[in-house]
C-alpha cells in the first residue's frame, strides 16, 4: 500500500514498510522451510494475508495470548525452527516483557520479534496501543538486537539479516508511511550507522520512521545556513559508537529523533556520550508523559516530530 | 474465513448529517415489565444508530464488536445497575468495567444515553485532545471504572474490586463483560481462579459470546469450547442468555449474587454486528468502516426494527 | 500454616563428607519391567542423596519440590524419554523442559545419573561462575532444553517445540513438568489451550501435584480444583498417577501420545520432600535448608528404603 | 533481622530493610483501614508474616499471578481501598510489565507497587530472579514515581508518603544488608536528593543499596585527596535535577551507582546533563550483561559495585 504526500516542492511516494515485511518473510520462507510466523491473533494488521495463503500451516497463530505467542516462538527455535513472532510492539513488548527478556534474550534463542505499529502509530487508539516505550524498555536487555528499519529496503534488509543470526533480535516495523531512504545498494549491519548527509555544524541522529524527517530538516537547516549532518541509526542495540562519537567532536552537538520516548534511541546515544565524549545534545520525539487523544500526523505535530521541530531543536543547541 | 483488514483502516472523518441523539435516561424503576424491555429496546436502537454514525464520522471504530454489546450495556446501565450520574463518588454504586475496551464507542454513547456524558462530547470521538479515545480511560471520563484496551486486563481490576466490596461488606455488584477471543488470554484465567476460589459472589462475568475475533472465527483461532465446562471448573456459576433479549439479560444481572455464592458467569449468546443484514456475524466488520450507503442502509434497518 | 522463611536463607555453604556419586546410566532397554523399576528407584534413592548434600553445601535449594519431582525425573532420563548424551543434536530426540525451574538441583543430579553431566560438576552448584545455577540455563548446559525459574514458561515453551514436532511429521514427544502452584500462571492456560485445540498429541504436561507451593498449600491460596476438570475442558487428556510410583509412571509415559490424539496431562500425585519423614508434606521445607543433623537422618532414611 | 559486616575501621550494624517495610505497612493498616496489602504467593520473602498475623483478611493472596495481583490492586484501588501489591521486584516488573503501565500508571490509581529483594539479590538464582532492569524501565513511564530508598529509615518515609500519595508509587525494597545511612530527623521529598557530604571535586550520586558505598567510597578518596560530593537520590523518577545541575557546574563530574543496570539512574542523570549541563560521567552498576552464578556479595564485588569499585570509577572520572 503506497500514498503520496507533498513534501516541500516534490511529490513523494510513502510505503508502508510491512509490505516489505510480509514479502520479505514470504521470500525467505520459500527459500528455508524453518521459517515459521508466529502470531496473536493479528494477522490482518500483521499483513499476514500472503503469508498464510502460501504457507498456511506455518502460520501459528495462538489467538490473543501475547506470553504463550513468545514462548511458542521460543519453543519453536527449540524445535529447528526460524520463528517470526509478530504482534502489534506495544503487546508483544509490554505484555510479554519477561518472555522477551527470558525466553528470547538470556535464552539467546535463534528467534525474531516483529514489533508492527510501533510509536504512535495507533494514534487514536490511545497510550495502551502506543508502543513509544519499547527502544527505551529493550535496548536495556543484554543480548537482543534492537532494530528500528526507516524504510521498505531497510526493513527488508533486517528482516533478512535477522534470518541468518543465530540470536534473539528485535524489529520494529513501521505502518506510517514513509518515503524511500536508503541509498540504492545498501547493506545491513547492526551497530552501524549510514550517514545520510555530511554536515559539520551539527549532528541530526534518527531511527525508524523519524529518518526521512531528519533528512527533511537538514533541509530547512541548510537554507538558513546551518550544515546539519544526519545519521541514520538503524539499530538503537548495539550503538554506533564511533561514528556517535566522531560526531560529538567533529560537530556542535546531537539532536536525536524517534517516534518514541526519548529515553530510547536519545538515552541511548547520552549515555554513550557522557562516558565517552561528553557535548550538548536536544531530544526530539516524545517527552515523558502518555499522549492525547489524536492520529499520528497529529501527534507528531504535537510533539515537534517534524522537520519544523527538529529543526527548532537544532537551532536550540547551537543557541540560534 | 480470516480477514485482511487493518486495525486503523483508511477511511477518513467525515461529517455525518444526521447525528440528532435523544437520551432516555434509566427504565423506570417501578414500571411493567414490558415497559422496561420496551424502554431498553428503544434506548438500544438510538444507541446503535450514533454509534455508526460516530465510527463513520471518526473513520475509526470497533462497530461489530460494539453492535454485540450494546444490548448489554444498554440492559446494565439503564435498568440493572445501581448507578446513576449523581452517583459515581458513591462507595456503594455498582461497578462496571468494559474488558473489551475497543468498543469503547458503545460505552460512551450508551453513557450518554443513561446521562452519564452529555451527548455533544460524543461528536469529539477519536478528535484530538477529545476525551473520548479509542479506548476508555478513567482518567478522561469520571463514568469510566477503569482505563482498558489491552486485553485481559478488566476482569482482574473487576476482581479487585468486587474483593473490596467483599472486605467492606457492601451489597454492590461488579459487572465486567469480556469478549470471547479476549478469553484467550491467561490473565483472565488467574482472575477467573482467583474470584472463584474466594467466592467473589457480587462479581458477574459476562462474556459476549459472538464466536469472532478480529482475524477470523474463536473456533478457527484457538477455539473457546466447552466454555461453560471451562468456566465452571474455575468456580463460576454458569448462565447462558440470548445477549439480545433484554428481558433474559435482566433476568440473568437480577440473580448476581447468585444463591450457590459463587461469582456469576453469564454467556451471553450475541451476533457481532447485530442486528445489520451485512455485517452480522461478519468477521470483516471487526473494525471495518461503513461507507455513507452502508450507514444509510444499517439506518434505515435499525428504523424497521 | 504459611511460613515466614526467606527464598534465600542465611544458611552459609559448608563442605559435605560424603558425596560420592554412583552414574547408572539409562535402565537397560529389554530387561524386565521389575528390572527396570528397580534400576529407577536406586537411581532415585541417589539422586535425592548427591541432591540433599548439593544444597547442604550450597546453602541454597528448593528441596521440597526437588524430592517430589526426582521420581518423574529419574523415570523420564532414565527409561521413558528417547534421548542420550551422544543425541543431543538429533532433531528427533524427545525432549523435556524444567518448568518448574527452581527444582534445577534435581535436574542437575538426574542428568548425572543419566550421563549428560560430569558428576564432579554438580560440586559446583550455585558457586561463583558455575553452569549450575539456581535455575537450568540452556546457555550453559548442552542438555537443557530451556531456561526456567520464572514460573509459567516452560509450558508454552513446551507447547512451540511440539508444534514444531508436528510439523515435521516427527514422532519425538516433548514432556513437560509444571508445579501445582505454578497453575496458577495464566500463561499456562494460554498454553493448554493451544495445545488441545491443536491437538497437539505428542505433549505430555506433568503436574507435580504436590499440594503445597512456596508459603502455604495450594488449597488455602488459590485452589485448582477440580484440576482434572479445568485440564479436560483445556483440552487435554488427563491420567492420574502417583507420582512416586516408577511403574505407574513409565506406563502414563508410554501412553504418549494418547490413542485420543490429545496432549496428555499427567497428574502426578507427589509428596513434597518425599519421602523424608520431617519433610514430607510439610510447606516448612519449600526452600528451607537442612542443618547438618537433618541431613545425616534424612541419607539414614534414604539407606533404609 | 541485622547482621553486622566489619567496614574499615568500625562495626557496622546491618539492615534488611524488609523490616521497615513490614513494621511501616502494620503501622499504617492500624491507622487507616483502607490498607490491604496484595502479593503472589511470597508472603515469606515479603515478610509478610506480622501483617498476615494482624490483618489476616486485608491480605489478599492471589497465588503466582502477577497479572492479576496488579490488576486486582487497580480494582481494590477502584474500591476504596489503598493497596499495597508485593512481590519480588523481577516478576512485578518484568511479567506484569503492561499492568504497571496500564493498570497502575496510565490509570493514576493510588496505589503502592513494591518490588522486593530487587537488583541481584537473589544472587545464585540467576538473572531470571535478578531485577537489575527495573529501574531502567520503570523510570520511562510516565506518571509513575520510583523510590529507591537506601536504608530502614528512608524505606518507611517513603512507604508512608506512598501511602499518601494520590498516585502510582513504585518502591524498591532492598533485603541487602544497610547501615543507617539518612540522618536523624530526615523527611523524605520526591525528586529531592539528599547530599550526604558535601565536596567539590567529583559527585557520586547513588540510590538504594549503593549509597553507603558511596560515602564509603568518599572516604577512600578522601584519603587520598580527593574531595567527593555524595548525593543520595531517594527517586530515580522524578530526579532532583537542580541539584544535579549543580553538581555537574561545581565539581569535575559525576559517578552514579546504582545495583542495576545503569541505564537506570546512570541514564536517568546523562538525560539529564546531556541537555542541561554536559559533564564526563562514568557509571557503576551492572553493564549490559547477563550476570553469571554467584551470591549478591560476589556479584557486586565482580561488577565493582564497591567502595573500591567506584573510588575507581571518580579516579578514572578525574584522570588520575
Ligand atoms: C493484549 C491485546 N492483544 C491484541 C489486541 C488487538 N485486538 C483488539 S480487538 C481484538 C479481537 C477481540 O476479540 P473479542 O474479544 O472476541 O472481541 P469482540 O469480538 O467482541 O470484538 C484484538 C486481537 C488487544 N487489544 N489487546
Ligand atoms: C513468576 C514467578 N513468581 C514467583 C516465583 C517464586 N516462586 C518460586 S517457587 C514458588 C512456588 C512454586 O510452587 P509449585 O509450583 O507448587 O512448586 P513446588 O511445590 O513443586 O515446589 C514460587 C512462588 C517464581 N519463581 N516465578
Ligand atoms: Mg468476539
Ligand atoms: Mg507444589
Amino acid at each position: 500500500m503506497t500514498a503520496t504526500i507533498d513534501a516541500g516542492a516534490s511529490e513523494r511516494v510513502l510505503h508502508d514498510c510491512r509490505d516489505a515485511w510480509v514479502a520479505t518473510l514470504v521470500e525467505l520462507a520459500e527459500a528455508d522451510d524453518r521459517v515459521v510466523a508466529v502470531v496473536n491473533d493479528s494477522v490482518g494488521s500483521s499483513k499476514l494475508g500472503p503469508f498464510a495463503e502460501r504457507f498456511p500451516d506455518r502460520l501459528v497463530n495462538v489467538g490473543i495470548a501475547e506470553q504463550d505467542m513468545v514462548g511458542v516462538g521460543a519453543g519453536l527455535a527449540n524445535g529447528g525452527k526460524v520463528p517470526f513472532v509478530s504482534a502489534a510492539s506495544c503487546f508483544l513488548t509490554a505484555r510479554a516483557m519477561e518472555q522477551v527478556k527470558v525466553d528470547a534474550a538470556y535464552s539467546q534463542h535463534h528467534m525474531v520479534l516483529v514489533g508492527q505499529s510501533p510509536g504512535m502509530a495507533y494514534g487514536e487508539l490511545g497510550p495502551t496501543h502506543h508502543s513509544i516505550e519499547d527502544l527505551a524498555w529493550l535496548r536495556t536487555i543484554p543480548g537482543l538486537t534492537v532494530a528500528a528499519p526507516c524504510d521498505p529496503a531497510e526493513t527488508a534488509q533486517v528482516l533478512r539479516w535477522a534470518a541468518a543470526h543465530d540470536g534473539p533480535v528485535f524489529v520494529r516495523v513501521a505502518r506510517m508511511g514513509v518515503p524511500d531512504v536508503v541509498p540504492e545498494g545498501y547493506r545491513f549491519e547492526p551497530g552501524k550507522a549510514v550517514t545520510l548527509r555530511e554536515g559539520a555544524d551539527v549532528t541530526l541522529v534518527a531511527t525508524g520512521i523519524a529518518v526521512s524527517r531528519a533528512l527533511d530538516a537538514a533541509d530547512v537547516l541548510a537554507a538558513e545556513g546551518v550544515d546539519a549532518r544526519v545519521l541514520s541509526m538503524p539499530t538503537v542495540k548495539p550503538l554506533d559508537e564511533a561514528a556517535l562519537v566522531a560526531a560529538a567532536r567533529e560537530t556542535a552537538g546531537i539532536v536525536t529523533v524517534e517516534e518514541a520516548l526519548t529515553s530510547g534511541l536519545g538515552g541511548a546515544v547520552a549515555e554513550l556520550l557522557v562516558t565517552r565524549q561528553p557535548a550538548p545534545m536536544r531530544f526530539v520525539g516524545v517527552p515523558d508523559t502518555f499522549a492525547p487523544t489524536g492520529s499520528v500526523q497529529w501527534l507528531l505535530e504535537h510533539f515537534g516530530i517534524t522537520a519544523a521541530g527538529i529543526a527548532a531543536a537544532a537551532r536550540d543547541l547551537l543557541g540560534r | 474465513m480470516t480477514v485482511d483488514e487493518d486495525l486503523v483502516p483508511d477511511v477518513r472523518p467525515e461529517a455525518v448529517p444526521d447525528d440528532a441523539f435523544t437520551v432516555l435516561g434509566r427504565a423506570p424503576g417501578e414500571a411493567p415489565r414490558a415497559q422496561v424491555v420496551a424502554h431498553l429496546t428503544e434506548a438500544a436502537r438510538l444507541v446503535r444508530r450514533r454509534d455508526i454514525q460516530m465510527v463513520r464520522a471518526a473513520g475509526l471504530g470497533h462497530i461489530g464488536g460494539e453492535f454485540s454489546v450494546i444490548d448489554i450495556l444498554v440492559t446494565l446501565y439503564l435498568a440493572a445497575m445501581n448507578v446513576s450520574p449523581d452517583q459515581l463518588g458513591d462507595p456503594d454504586r455498582d461497578r462496571f468495567i468494559l474488558s473489551k475496551g475497543h468498543a469503547a464507542a458503545a460505552l460512551y454513547t450508551t453513557l450518554a444515553m443513561a446521562g452519564f456524558l452529555p451527548p455533544e462530547q460524543l461528536g469529539t470521538f477519536m478528535q484530538p485532545m477529545s476525551q473520548l479515545n479509542g479506548h476508555p480511560a478513567r482518567t478522561k471520563i469520571a463514568a469510566v471504572e477503569a482505563s482498558t484496551g489491552p486485553l485481559g486486563h478488566g476482569l482482574p481490576i473487576a476482581v479487585g474490586t468486587a474483593f473490596a466490596g467483599k472486605l467492606d461488606g457492601s451489597a454492590r455488584r461488579t459487572f465486567v463483560v469480556v469478549g470471547d477471543g479476549e478469553l484467550q488470554e491467561g490473565s483472565n484465567w488467574e482472575a477467573l481462579m482467583t474470584a472463584g476460589n474466594h467466592r467473589l459472589s457480587h462479581l458477574c462475568v459476562i462474556v459476549d459470546r459472538n464466536r469472532l475475533q478480529q482475524g477470523a472465527r474463536v473456533a478457527d483461532t484457538n477455539d473457546l469450547e466447552p466454555l461453560a465446562d471451562k468456566l465452571a471448573a474455575f468456580g463460576m456459576d454458569v448462565v447462558e442468555v440470548d445477549g439480545h433479549d433484554h428481558g433474559a439479560l435482566l433476568d440473568a444481572f437480577a440473580d448476581v449474587p447468585a444463591a450457590s455464592g459463587r461469582p456469576t458467569a453469564v454467556i451471553a449468546h450475541t451476533d457481532k454486528g447485530h442486528p445489520i443484514s451485512f455485517m452480522s456475524d461478519n468477521v470483516a466488520w471487526h473494525h471495518k468502516v461503513p461507507s455513507a450507503e452502508q450507514v444509510a442502509q444499517a439506518l434505515a434497518e435499525l428504523e424497521n426494527r
